[in-house]
């Protein structure tokens, strides 16, 4: 049914991009969906910066913005 | 006590021994590996990165840390591209956040055509995040009254440029330069301007610390053999500041000895 | 062919080979001690001496030769000090007459206040010189069309000033420089003018061979800490000039990617 | 007598200044005079340069003039 | 619309037109007599004044209107000496007070070493005295992004520097004199630096609307001369800058005919 | 004595008085009428010519005598194009026989890249040139031992140049110049390389009794008014040589008083 | 009287330097005094400018600061 | 005849180019046929500059190598 669709995914920005991804996901699985390793990375999620530690606990909700970072080539 | 000398040529940056006085980007190279071997080939032990965004489309992104071992280089994250006190804070946070250091090149940039600083924000956003614990180094132009204002807010380091961000263009103002570091306490890094080698030689023989570089060696044909010239460079001219340089004057003078000619020479 | 280049980054001047591309001069020391540490520290192989009457009037008058070994020193005699064809072509001969080689550095002076050369006289005591089998390499201004009959004239390398001996004014005029050295098949060595370390990279950096100089490390307060820095500045410029510069321009250029910024930066 | 007094002495210039030596001196006899090691410099007599092994067979004449030159410090 | 260029060689601040592009100071002439000639011979039609105190001890204090008509010049009052704003706006208003007009040239120092402005004070004064009706031309330093805010603050002029002032070494930096006039609309007069008359026509073809100066004429060996010189080289460097110069090249290009040449020339 | 300067500001050569310093070629204009408004906005009296074939295959070939009044300008037929002595003597015949006057701009070249002089063949052709009673104002590179040379040979003025003809680089070694006029007795008049205006402006502030220009005049996008930039630059600097410039510091100096500021001022 | 004494002088500062003056002058009178000419001086009472032709209806009180300023050379 | 062919005609260089000419012909002659004012250039005539007024009298010969130059823009 719609209501168990609508409940089963999420809409949120990810780097800036619309993405759909399951509930009950936490930021450290979304980034095992991204194939991101989260040790190489730092997330911001809704403008607040996670610790390591958090990723997993961190539940993704309806409408996070998350940006996922890591260091380039600068000067 | 300025105490920023040291009796092995090494330098201190909050506290920290530096053995180069040669700190070089990360940016523009054509690939990673020739950035690691010309990033060796400098000699330098500081390296600056920036934060970006994960490219999440790409099936195999490798952030730089696949190319830069932390132990084996200090990196120091910047906050390039940041206009407005808010993002720089945002981007110095996030870098913070790698777990590296709490060490940040801050730029605040005030025009995108020139990218020269935007002072007065560049100013409070070095006393906001010296607040929050950072050891700020702080990108700025050549003005001696900023660099004060940042020395006074905090910053470990005050990095004035040579000439724009990529142009090339070496030192010129080498009295503002010589002025900010004779009344500065903390290191002063020029950064940012140097062309070539002979660019970073002059800069480090104004007495600075050390000098910031990134486009002269990425932009350079052989990235690797200008890296060595600049270690080379740097060097040379920190040397030629100690040795005391002779004073330059219009008239010749004689390095052979005039006494001991022979007689009889031809009228 | 030019041939000068070798992959070892060594020159050649007459079918020598030379690995450093410093020739230092060994007038002007406080103390013979003193000479033979900076010259040691500026990696020099080839030392320029002059020709003088023993001082008879003194004990033990000692030459130069108790303190530079020709074991560990191309020791290459000058004519400094002479003014006509009829002189250069006496010391010359006695310098040669000293058993070392038939190497020498011509000078043939035109002005006493500027010791700039007498082109006129310095071409002829060249051609005279090569007659007679000497390896000439010739001290020379600036200007092309000069250096061009020295080498038609024989000489083995041609040495244009980069401004007055003694002065310490650096390289006034690199436009004659760098195209007496791409027009010229013989090695260029830029002799006197250097006063400090960038000066000898701006040298270098022009494509020359090598580059002489004798003031800018005996004047310096400390000449071992500047011959050494010296050494730095020849490799750094060969490096450079060798690495290919990038181009400098008005324009600033990030050194870090535009792309891959935040959402929501401030407006 | 005089003439024996005159052959005895001869005057010449050694680098500049006069100076009186006993006659039937050699070059290399004139340079242990002046206490100058043969092997370290140079020596013109009259504007001839003499070979370092023609010293000892060169006889200091009246009126020579002679040179000893040596390297010194130069640029 | 920059419309500050006019077909008779005029131009505009604040809606008054001025034929010549030279303002010079009034400072440290040796007697006043010496100022009004010179100021005379300059051709100059603004000159500064600054505000001080009267010497109540002396018996016939005269302040400078006595010697400058307010009818054959316009008077500009500055704020020299003030190194806050609550100082310069003290200043700006006692020298509008005066009544001549509500035009400042306002300047808040930073240094007293290098008179450097306070570029964070200025521009909140420049702000300040804008809402209050002055017409603010402002001192400042070559930093783009601080004239580009000065300009935004409502500056009628923004002046910045060619070097510190009183040091006559000339516009060290072109390349920001020029990018700061592209940029701005308003007109940009430099202000400070000049030492002789070359460094003014330099400073005019950068293509900037005016120069001011003080010290180049007061402390030259003849004022009255030096002011001559500065006219001409204001008119020459304006003239050169609108006629557009050649472009400079390193190889020689004959200004003779080739063509033409005789039969039979020697070979 | 030296005797060129006259209290009134004209300059003599060979006993012949100008007044105008700025000395034009008449080489390379779009067209002949552009060229004479050029020349006679520069203000110059002396104007140089080459001597050239007529082309008789046009129908109406026209000299410069056309359009350049002998009567208005005193033109100095030129060796231009010229590389031995034997074409130099017949070129300098040639412009004698047009009977204007027995004046010849020499010109011997060594090298037809740079156009620089050969000053052996120069010397030589001076002193042949002289002995036919030719007054020989003799283009020469900035080699003062050469410049001596002419001097002795009897020209009645060098001309050194700034830098190649036709290049625009200005004066590259201002050194050379000044110590050529301060030990030539006969008037040194800059030739070739000025590019824009304050190149002559500095090339008049080296002291020397005039300059001589072609290319920048004739190259800039608006002749005429270029020349009239020159006429003013030329002014400029001849008055700011004459008037002693300041002392150029590294230390600022206001140009307000110190004293006389007011009590409370914000601390 | 103290009192009348203390009516008849006051106690300013004029241009840093403290000035005994007779009690009841006006500023104008105070620049006459001076021998300064109002039309060529600004003057500023205890931070506040005076406009001219309120010179010689303002009265100089007791503890007045005042500052008689004008144009000199400047750069 | 050829030989009057000959006399008749006389083969020069003028400014480099072969030209056939009349015998007869002055330099002065030759001018006017080139259409140049002999006020306006000088003239070389085998090397030998030929004075103004001696152009009337002066013969044109076969093999002349002729210049005529004037003066044009130079620097």
């Amino acid at each position: 049914m719609t209501t168990e669709g609508d409940s089963a995914t999420l809409s949120i920005v990810v780097n800036g991009k619309p993405r759909l991804v399951g509930a009950g996901l936490s930021v450290a699985g979304l980034l095992r969906t991204l194939k991101v390793n989260p040790g190489m990375v730092v997330v911001e999620r809704n403008r607040e910066i996670l610790a390591r530690d958090a990723l997993e606990t961190t539940p993704v909700k309806e409408g996070d913005r998350i940006e996922v970072v890591h260091f380039v080539g600068g000067g | 006590m300025k105490g920023k000398r040291r009796p092995d040529g090494s330098f201190l940056i909050a506290g920290r021994t530096f053995d180069s006085r040669l700190i070089v980007g990360t940016g523009k190279y054509h690939s990673n590996r020739e950035m690691t071997q010309a990033i060796r080939a400098s000699g330098a032990e500081v390296v600056t990165v920036a934060v970006r965004r994960v490219d999440l489309d790409r099936s195999r992104e490798e952030g730089i840390l696949h190319y830069l071992d932390p132990r084996e280089f200090f990196l120091l994250p910047n906050t390039a591209g940041c206009y407005t006190v808010a993002d720089a804070l945002r981007y110095a946070r996030l870098g913070r956040a790698a777990g590296l250091s709490d060490w940040v090149k801050l730029e605040v940039i005030g025009d995108e055509h020139t990218l020269l600083p935007d002072t007065t924000a560049t100013l409070e956003a070095a006393a906001l995040l010296v607040a929050e614990g950072f050891k700020v180094m702080a990108y700025t132009n050549d003005d001696l009254v900023t660099a004060l204002r940042l020395e006074d807010a905090g910053c470990v380091a005050v990095m004035p440029l040579a000439s724009p961000i990529g142009s090339g263009l070496g030192v010129v103002n080498p009295y503002y330069i010589r002025e900010i570091k004779r009344r500065l306490c903390v290191p002063v890094i020029v950064d940012a301007g140097v062309g070539t080698a002979s660019d970073a030689c002059i800069t480090m023989e104004q007495g600075v610390d050390g000098v910031l570089m990134n486009t002269a060696i990425a932009a350079a044909t052989d990235p690797v053999g200008m890296a060595t010239a600049m270690k080379h460079a740097v060097r040379a001219g920190r040397a030629a500041y100690l040795a005391g340089r002779m004073r330059p004057r219009e008239i010749a003078v004689p390095s052979s000895p005039v006494a001991g000619m022979l007689d009889g020479n031809t009228d």
